[in-house]
């Protein structure tokens, strides 16, 4: 078998598994005193990998060869737009991580871990395999590489009890969840007679029987947990809150990339004959989703807990565009996908710069009172975040609600739209409580730490890209999201 | 191949059986974490077992090494899980389940 | 015949332990429910004709990670007389829904007499071969056109490796017993270990 | 004037200014914000001056296609130019309101008012679907801001109230514009304006539209959240409030729901008679009881807005126009209105109407600009509240005489529950002292009342400055509706006219008497009709 | 430039200077400026009514500026000058011109003099607006314009909380008319397509048999839209159900009673029936309708006159019962009798309300009658102005000498009228007439002989207890407690001894003209020949009743309150209830309050409590908002926090899916 071909296009990953492979053994050697510098060596990795991926992700369905292996991975233009996404949001993980670690913020040990950076890259290859997997078995095998390293991450303050308890339930959930997928994948592949998507997709077309449906919900049921969907999405608030706010951002953005666009390509392309069968179930989900996640976020107190319910709300969202299940809806996805991320990230990039003088972290409503009088950039900062979420218009989180409803009633689903869209009115009234309490309230004053310069860039980026300003990269994405899409449908 | 009257459904079921076994273990069960891990690893053992009937009734080997990667993610994953559990109960001196809701809400 | 009384006599048991394994009071005693369990699956597995796999889930499993359970189930020394053998809240409704699901996998996939389940047609690109055992014609798929998957699960295994380090290793406390550090053994010389001392009668010797 | 882009310039000067406001101190920013929206008014003269009346429908337009979706295209017609026109004269009046009375986060404060004004001029700017849309919408975050921020005790509540209800309000609107602009294949509005759509689509559509509208205008019984977002509003919050984002409602009820979905309009327009006879009832009597004079003053827009309401849904020319001449005038007077309670708000800070009285003591000037706004506010003629009210329930009247006569009650409750505010406010005697002590208004206080003073009895003596530039695009809606338009209750029927006068002394003496003969004639005469 | 824009326009740019300048050219500029504009515009009127009244004058509308154009709606502004508009021209430039002079002196005291001159010249601009109309809109105007000017006159001295309530109930109890006339705009337009006065006229007759629906109700078009307009007209003119605001408005000071309440703006109703008499002659219901309502209130009001108190009371009841007679003699179709009533009412009620003035003024604001007496000699020029006035609303004359007052000439025209019409109502309406004429009679004799008869009851009055500083008991015997009531200055006399003139002389000189020439009217209103005729026919003892009656109401004030003076206490003690009832006004007013004010605000606090907090906030934002919170704390109640529940709610998520595509 020549590999010369499926090495060049999973070179992305070759280079971040080595990478990851380097850094680990300066880590193991330098020990944790070089954790900065992994962390640097690690996000250049990630940023060279990235750039690795431009010249694909412009062309498109025309790309002459995207099948590596003999079909386990397929590096379509799909998948190089979920990883270009994914890689970005990794960066920012890594980015602000130091100054966490290294603080008061992580509790008793104040040290960052040199693995820390290497989980990060190992999360994001598997990350990488999930987004290219061709094949229930690259599938798996990814989506396990990214979960490992996540409950570690997760759990990575020893000391913490929360973050212990946000490692354990994140696993145990996990291990069922992956346990579900498993079981819907050995039913496909018994019933299909084989793992590759070609041949389960090849098999899964006009009626078939009640086992293979099983199949198929079961693996859709534990792609759900990964993209924390109701009523899969129960582990989410527990593990935001509990684990170190840096994870917290990280899980919030690249695996929540990964998974819908494992999702999407899991459902269009390998059940994409079978649509009727889980369009119905997806639409339930979504709107469960928004309904839940906004429901969930009213009454919090904790901020990182209020954005992991932001997160099942805007998953919710995304949902919409696979339950319409074209070309448009994914595009849509995607698109939202984008801007979900640079909201989120930046969200927590704003939330790890409430620092009080010792430089803990300050999570809950209480101490951000006022904070629009004491920081005002900052508050300028999440009140556009929020807003954005919220679907407010200028800013770019309108934009993202409006592809995907658009494409929703494009496709006909008027009324499940409209609902969905009345129900995203319930999740507003928690983001303005944002805005409501940084600049309504008495300052509270207990904001007073300082930021580095990289949570600055970060928080000034997002914020630039979920600004108005933000509309001049629409017409871009919207190719990258219509090419990316397309390639997903080229085997309908 | 199925001699004795022993069909695949056979086998099928037995890995139903265990799977719901090993579902019932995760929420049932509020003495202790490790059960927990102990169900998932019943829920995996499920999986292959219907990976290596299908294999076998279907003549095709990929199902058994679908069951030998996941044999070896099953390994992995509970070398993690049993880390994390070693490192709360370090923090808080208990692994029950009950006790493990500091978050909530 | 055979086939089928060895087939019932391996599915018992194993779904015995496995009820056991959930439902033991003591955890040591689940691990060791489970080992049964394993047991009797590779058993089954057995009677399919897929021996290899049989027997790495009994070296992988029992070996290994049944063997890691015990090991930390006897480390954490937990107290198990103070646990209650409690069943969870909603446990009935839980008890209900599983049996919900059961009857439908049921339904669904023992359906195959009558015709309710079809199983698929490979292409026969991995088919055993007659004249080559399993465990032959398995290390060719592997090493062959999964040769990818099987080093994404050695990175599996890497992680999984520095996962379990990350949490566990406990970096020695300041103040402890000084860490081992090889070079310096290797360099040392006797003139720096030993010194020569003549002591006159009757003196002591000044350490 | 081609070439010259000057919508764009009119929103990128306050758009420049709130950015400089943002980083300006208070002072400065102050001035500042004078400066860019008389700037902007400025260049609204020139708009004005420019606009060719009796040229094409839509002047001044600008496209450029941006993205999928949407496209940046502006362009006015008349009805959209004296909207602006209103925005744009309102804005420094807002900003010289606030100048003493904000004194906290001044250059916030300052941009978020500009904001606004970029996003009113794009609203009734937007010639594309979505981009009104994004404008209409965006409104909602420095409002949100400027109630919350600067606004009064229980201004959580009410900006809450605010933002979601419109919200909520609004976002079906978007899950329609989806659907018409698959339907019609473009998010031109002109072109959409002319698109027939189904009518059975028209209905869920223009019910979606009106959840939308219904909750800006206010309409009965969504207009809860009016009385509490003014109250607790800053004195300038509240004017622009009630001066401009209240017409968004009516605005889109005669770019959209009208046009675009006439067969619908005619439809449901039972619904809007029967909820704005309602509101003109019920908000004048609820207006007539209240105590704190923002509160009553937001009631009073409430039925205000309904004969708005009933005049764009009388299907008439007449019904049209004057809608919007009482939007244009109600935009004003109301504005005043919350200037007047500013006023004297700044000075004693409260609005409570019992700790006031016999200010045109102290107050005379004040007590006169008051007291032409409070007439303006109950239609007197010679004012522009009367030209756009007769014209309204004129129009009305062609449709329903029912309709007309409940909403010309407001005529009666209107002067009941202002008359009683003046009186309470600036009559009687000075029971306290604190209020009697009060200034006069100043020079600055002068110039935000003598403006709009002016252009009330500009409007209401010369209103063909503005029925003028507006009234080819009234006839274009009128001729759209008038397929669609409901026949008149009024059903005259032509009879024969009786030959002899009513009192005439005809040579049979006294014998006919009036009554009797009136009796048996319409007997004949219903024969006749059928 | 037309005569007619000075006319006009003169009286608003005087209120505009008064009114915003007074404060740069002084009280004195501000007043001259005012006087000097009416004077003006009043000299300017005279030459154009003699115009007419010569048969020289043409009728002609004098465009001033585009107004409304609304589709095929059409009104611009524009001054009409025809007979009917000469006649109000001079009354209301020459009764404002006076009461500006005579405001000099009664507002001496006044610290806000401008501002009430200010308001009397706006008044007369929106008066002769009104008048002016070329169109039902500007009258409309016109009409909203004098209840401005009313209201704030009203309200003049707002300090006191009873002036301020009168001028708002003025106010919307004119709104509920004018609910009405805008409906019949509305109405005529529909009918008409335009508003234009002279078209609507032209096209009247065509119409009389159209019918239209009218809230359901199928009727002849002309009939509704003539009533709508009419019940504007009865606000205005203070008619029966809406003339409540009338005797309230006397809170204003006395001048602006004169003018305003009696002279011009309360007969804006009567002229704008007499205008619109083409179009109300096609309405035979709606004139019914007038008939009914003016003897009514010609009537009804006469009854509350003889009993009350206050001198200003009397005559604005007074004012009240005339204005019936001019709509009865409208609904008869005697259209130049009302508008000779309207000419002649003008004067001598002026004269009454500026002589009573005169007497306030003298009585240091006592205007309790009871408190006065014996006053005849003490301010004779007054005394003798109020005696002409009172023979003029009498209506003393004598028909076959051809002599009488004012009154006499226009009041027994419109009886004998209302006789000769014939039919059941106008035969009621003239016995009305003859029924409030005597009580007219008694009425003006009792005011006359309580004020200037008898012996001085002042020391009685609070006013002139504060001015003399004495109480009852310290006054002793002295019932004038030592108060020397001085006569009026000159500029307060003249007004008086102009508008004697005009009360004693207008009837002789202009009833040939208003009653009997079609020529004079030239069309401007709707001139019944025959009916004319037939009222010069009717019998004399028609033609000697309110004679008869004048000199019986006479009689009876003499023997009440100079002869006997005891007799009114007893027919009190007597008929009580009977008393109590008229005295109290009918108990309209409390009527009112019971069924249309205090529901209103009941009504208010009610929907707005009940309706707007009570039901849809509590089930609108804040019932949904409470729903979401319930739904969020069961939402967080589900998020335990226990592993076992998650896994638990998963797994019911499987089912839930599985069982969905199993079924």
């Amino acid at each position: 078998m020549d590999f010369v071909p499926s090495f060049a296009l999973v070179a992305p990953e070759l280079l971040l598994i080595g990478a990851g492979l380097v850094l680990l053994l300066v880590a193991a050697w330098g020990g944790d005193k070089t954790a900065r510098g992994i962390a640097i060596a690690a996000a250049a990795a990630l940023f060279g990998a990235g750039l690795m991926l431009v010249p694909g992700l412009h062309v498109g369905v025309d790309s002459p060869a995207t099948l590596a292996f003999g079909g386990l991975l397929k590096v379509d233009s799909f998948a190089l737009f979920a990883k270009a996404l994914i890689y970005l949001a990794a960066i920012g993980a890594l980015i602000v991580a130091p100054a966490f670690f290294n603080s008061a913020a992580a509790g008793a040990e104040r040290v960052m871990r040199a693995e820390y950076p290497v989980l990060v890259l190992f999360a994001t290859v598997g990350m990488s395999i999930m987004v290219s997997a061709n094949d229930f078995m690259s599938l798996y095998l990814g989506l396990e590489l990214n979960s490992l390293s996540a409950y570690v991450l997760a759990a990575i303050l020893r000391k913490d009890t929360r973050s212990g308890e946000a490692g354990l339930k994140y696993f145990v959930l996990g291990a069922l969840a992956s346990g579900i997928l498993l079981y819907g994948m050995s039913l496909l592949y018994g019933l299909t007679g084989g793992t590759a998507f070609s041949v389960v997709r090849a098999s899964l077309t006009g009626e078939i029987g009640t086992g293979a449906l099983f199949g198929v919900v079961f693996v859709l049921s534990g792609l759900a947990f990964k993209i924390s969907a109701v009523p899969f999405h129960m582990w989410t608030p527990d593990v935001y809150e509990g684990a170190p706010t840096p994870v917290t951002a990280f899980f919030a953005t690249a695996p929540k990339v990964a998974a819908v666009a494992l999702t999407a390509r899991v459902a269009f392309e390998v059940f994409g004959a079978q649509v009727q069968a889980w369009q119905q179930i997806v639409m339930f989900t979504a709107l469960a989703s928004i309904i839940f996640g906004a429901l969930g976020a009213i009454g919090q107190e904790n901020l990182k807990r209020l954005l992991a319910y932001s997160s099942i709300n805007n998953i919710g969202f995304i949902l919409l565009g696979l339950a319409v299940a074209n070309a448009d809806g994914a595009s849509a996805m995607l698109v939202y996908l984008f801007i979900y991320v640079a909201m989120s990230l930046g969200s927590f990039v704003a939330l790890l710069m409430l620092r009080d003088d010792e430089g803990a972290l300050l999570e809950t409503f209480a101490d951000i009172r006022g904070l629009s009088v004491t920081r005002p950039a900052i508050a300028w900062a999440l009140l556009l975040f929020m807003f954005s979420l919220a679907g407010i218009p200028p800013l770019l989180g309108f934009y993202s609600k409006f592809v995907v409803f658009q494409a929703t009633v494009e496709a006909g689903l008027i009324a499940f739209g409209a609902i969905a869209i009345a129900a995203s009115v319930i999740g507003a009234f928690y983001y303005i409580k944002f805005v409501k309490v940084m600049f309504f309230d008495e300052p509270a004053g207990v904001v007073t730490g300082k930021s580095g310069a990289g949570h600055w860039a970060l928080l000034g980026l997002t914020a630039l890209i979920i600004s108005p300003l933000g509309y001049l990269l629409t017409p871009s994405l919207t190719d990258l999201a219509d090419k990316a899409a397309a390639a997903l449908f080229l085997a309908v | 191949m199925s001699a004795g009257g022993i069909g695949i459904e056979h086998y099928l079921t037995v890995g139903a059986i265990l799977f719901v076994l090993g579902v019932l273990g995760i929420f049932l069960n509020r003495k202790n974490v490790i059960v927990i891990l102990m169900a998932v690893e019943l829920i995996l053992l499920a999986v292959n077992l219907n990976l290596v009937a299908f294999s076998a009734f279907m003549q095709d080997l990929v199902g058994q090494i679908f069951a030998m990667l996941v044999l070896t993610v099953a390994a992995a994953e509970a070398a993690i899980g049993l880390a994390i559990l070693v490192i709360y109960f370090r923090a808080r001196g208990t692994i029950a389940v009950d006790d493990i809701n500091r978050m909530k809400g | 015949m055979i086939q089928a009384i060895a087939f019932y006599f391996f599915a018992t048991i194993v779904v015995a332990s496995a009820v056991m394994v959930v439902m033991a009071r003591n955890p040591v005693h689940s691990v060791l429910w489970l080992i049964m369990a394993f047991f009797n699956a590779a058993g089954l597995m057995v009677l399919v004709g897929a021996e290899f796999i049989a027997m790495l889930l009994v070296i992988v499993y029992v070996g290994a990670v049944a063997v890691l359970f015990l090991f930390v189930v006897m480390m954490l020394d937990i107290d198990f007389a103070a646990m209650r053998a409690g069943i969870a809240r909603n446990a009935p409704l839980g008890l209900l829904i599983a049996a919900v699901l059961l009857a439908e996998l049921l339904l669904a996939l023992g359906a195959y007499h009558a015709g309710g389940l079809t199983l698929g047609t490979p292409d026969g690109s991995a088919m055993p071969a007659a004249d080559t055992s399993n465990i032959e014609a398995l290390g060719a798929l592997l090493y062959g056109r999964y040769i990818a998957l099987f080093e994404i699960a050695g990175i599996i295994l890497l992680v999984a490796m520095i996962g379990a380090i990350v949490l566990t290793f406990q970096p020695p406390k300041p103040g402890a017993r000084a860490r081992q550090d090889v070079g310096k053994q290797i360099r040392r010389r006797p003139e720096e270990a030993t010194v020569m001392k003549n002591p006159g009668i009757g003196q002591g010797v000044e350490l | 004037m081609e070439g010259l882009p000057i919508l764009s310039l009119m929103m990128l000067v306050p758009l420049a200014g709130a950015v400089a406001c943002l980083f300006a101190g208070a002072k400065a920013a102050r001035w500042i914000a004078l400066a860019a929206t008389l700037v902007t008014f400025a260049l609204g003269i020139g708009l004005w001056s420019n606009y060719e009346i009796g040229g094409p429908q839509w002047q001044f337009t600008e496209k450029a296609e941006l993205f999928a979706g949407f496209s940046y295209a502006l362009g006015i017609d008349g009805i959209a130019l004296l909207l602006i026109m209103l925005s744009v004269f309102l804005m420094p009046v807002c900003i010289l309101a606030s100048w003493d009375s904000i004194a906290k986060r001044v250059g916030e404060y300052m941009a978020a008012f500009l904001f606004m004004e970029v996003l009113m001029i794009g609203t009734f700017a937007a010639q594309d679907l979505f981009l009104f849309y994004v404008f209409f919408e965006a409104g909602l975050i420095p409002m949100y801001l400027i109630i919350g921020v600067w606004g009064g005790d229980n201004r959580i509540y009410a900006s809450y109230k605010f933002f979601l209800y419109t919200l909520l309000g609004s976002v079906l609107m978007l899950i329609a514009m989806f659907w018409m602009v698959a339907e019609a294949g473009t998010s031109d509005i002109p072109t959409l304006m002319q698109y027939g759509f189904p009518p059975e689509a028209q209905t869920w559509l223009w019910l979606a539209f009106f959840a939308s509208f219904a909750v800006k205008v206010p309409m009965w019984p969504l207009h809860t959240w009016l009385p509490d977002a003014h109250v607790q509003a800053p004195t300038a919050g509240s004017v622009i409030l009630a001066g401009v984002l209240l017409k968004l409602g009516g605005y889109g009820f005669i770019r959209f729901s009208l046009p675009m979905f006439p067969e619908a309009s005619a439809q449901f327009a039972w619904l809007v008679f029967a909820l704005s006879m309602v509101a003109v009832v019920y908000t004048s009597l609820v207006a007539l009881v209240q105590a704190d004079m923002k509160k009553l003053i937001a009631y009073s827009s409430v039925a205000h807005m309904a004969i708005v309401t009933v005049g764009l849904f009388a299907f008439n020319v007449q019904g049209l126009e004057g809608a919007m001449i009482i939007m244009l005038s109600h935009g004003l007077v109301s504005g005043a209105l919350f200037l007047c309670v500013g006023v004297i708000y700044d000075r004693l800070h409260t609005r409570e109407i019992a700790r006031y009285g016999g200010l045109a003591i102290n107050m005379p000037y004040y007590a006169l600009f008051f007291l032409l706004f409070t007439m303006a506010s109950i239609g007197l003629p010679g004012t522009s509240g009367f030209v756009g009210e007769f014209l309204a329930l004129a129009g009305i009247y062609q449709t329903s005489s029912l309709v007309a006569l409940v909403s010309t009650t407001g005529i009666i409750l209107g002067a009941a529950y202002m008359l009683y505010l003046y009186r309470r406010v600036a009559f009687g005697d000075q029971k306290n002292a604190d209020a009697a002590a009060m200034p006069d208004i100043s020079a600055r206080e002068w110039a935000m009342m003598a403006p709009i003073a002016a252009a009330v009895l500009w409007m209401g003596v010369y209103p063909e400055s503005f029925l003028a530039p507006m009234r080819a695009d009234i006839a274009v809606l009128d001729a759209r509706l008038a397929a669609a338009a409901p026949a008149s209750d009024a059903q005259l029927a032509p009879g024969t006219p009786r030959t002899e006068a009513a009192n005439a002394l005809s040579h049979h003496g006294a014998g006919h008497e009036g009554m009797g003969q009136a009796d048996t004639n319409s007997d004949s005469a219903k024969e006749g009709a059928h | 430039m037309h005569p007619i824009l000075i006319i006009v326009f003169a009286p608003l740019a005087a209120a505009l200077i008064a009114g915003l300048g007074n404060r740069i050219i002084g009280n004195v500029a501000a007043k001259s400026v005012t006087t000097g504009a009416l004077f003006l515009s009043a000299v300017m009127s005279w030459p154009i009514f003699l115009g007419f009244l010569g048969g020289t004058a043409t009728a002609e509308v004098v465009p001033v500026l585009k107004w409304v154009q609304s589709g095929a709606l059409s009104f611009d502004w524009a001054l009409r000058v025809d007979t009917m508009t000469a006649i109000m021209l001079v009354v209301i430039n020459s009764v404002s011109a006076l009461v500006h002079l005579y405001s000099w002196g009664y507002m001496e005291e006044d610290p806000d003099q401008p501002r009430f001159f200010a308001y009397l010249s706006l008044f007369t601009f929106a008066m002769l607006m009104l008048v002016t109309a070329d169109n039902l809109v500007q009258m409309f105007f016109g009409w909203e314009g004098v209840g401005l000017a009313s209201y704030l006159l009203i309200g003049f001295w707002f300090r006191k909380p009873s002036a301020g309530a009168a001028a708002i109930k003025a106010f919307v109890v004119n709104r509920v008319g004018d609910l009405g006339f805008m409906l019949g705009i509305f109405g005529t337009y529909l009918v008409f397509q335009t508003t234009s006065i002279p078209a609507i006229l032209e096209a009247a007759p065509a119409m009389s048999g159209s019918t239209i629906t009218f809230l359901g109700m199928r009727l002849y078009a002309m009939d509704i839209l003539c009533i709508l307009l009419f019940i504007g007209a009865m606000g205005k003119s203070a008619q029966l159900g809406l003339h409540t605001w009338l005797p309230d408005a006397m809170e204003g000071p006395t001048p602006v009673s004169a003018l305003i309440h009696a002279a011009t703006m309360v007969t804006a109703g009567v002229f704008m029936v007499c205008r619109l008499s083409p179009m109300f002659e096609t309405a035979p219901t709606a004139l019914t309708i007038v008939t009914i309502v003016g003897a009514a209130t010609c009537f009804f009001a006469a009854t509350i006159g003889t009993t009350q108190w206050d001198i200003k009371r009397v005559i604005a009841y007074s004012t009240c019962s005339q204005l019936g007679y001019m709509f009865f003699a409208a609904g008869v179709g005697a259209y130049g009798a009302a508008m000779f009533h309207l000419f002649t009412h003008a004067f001598f009620k002026a004269l009454l309300f500026l002589g009573a003035g005169s007497v306030i003024h003298a009585m240091h604001h006592e205007q309790d009658m009871r408190y006065y007496g014996g006053l005849r000699k003490h301010i004779p020029l007054t005394f003798y102005a109020m005696l002409a006035g009172t023979l003029a609303i009498t209506g003393l004359g004598v028909y076959h000498l051809g002599v009488g007052f004012a009154g006499f000439w226009s009041k027994d025209a419109i009886l004998e009228v209302a006789f000769a019409r014939g039919t059941q109502v106008s035969l009621t309406a003239f016995w009305l007439g003859v029924g409030a004429a005597l009580l007219t009679s008694f009425y003006s004799w009792r005011l006359l002989f309580l004020t200037f008869w008898g012996k001085p009851r002042w020391i009685e009055s609070e006013h002139i207890q504060h001015a003399v500083h004495k109480t009852r008991e310290q006054a002793g015997e002295d019932t004038t407690g030592g108060y020397h009531p001085h006569e009026s200055p000159a500029s307060m006399l003249i007004p008086l001894g102009v508008l004697t003139i005009g009360a004693v002389a207008a009837g002789q000189v202009f009833a040939p003209h208003f009653l009997d020439r079609a020529a004079f009217w030239a069309g401007s209103i709707f001139y019944n020949e025959p009916l004319i005729h037939a009222m010069h026919a009717v019998p004399y003892w028609v033609k000697y009743a309110a004679f008869i009656v004048m000199l019986l109401g006479f009689a009876g004030a003499y023997l009440a309150y100079i002869a006997k003076p005891d007799i009114p206490a007893k027919f009190v003690a007597t008929f009580g209830a009977l008393h109590q009832f008229v005295y109290r006004k009918w108990y309209f007013d409390e009527l009112y309050d019971a069924i249309f004010v205090k529901p209103a605000f009941a009504l208010g606090r009610w929907f707005w409590q009940l309706g707007d907090i009570g039901t849809i906030d509590r089930f609108g934002p804040n019932g949904v908002a409470a729903v979401i919170a319930r739904s969020a704390a069961a939402a967080k109640q589900v998020q335990s926090g226990y592993v076992y529940t998650y896994a638990l709610i998963m797994l019911l998520g499987l089912v839930a899916a599985v069982t969905y595509v199993l079924l």
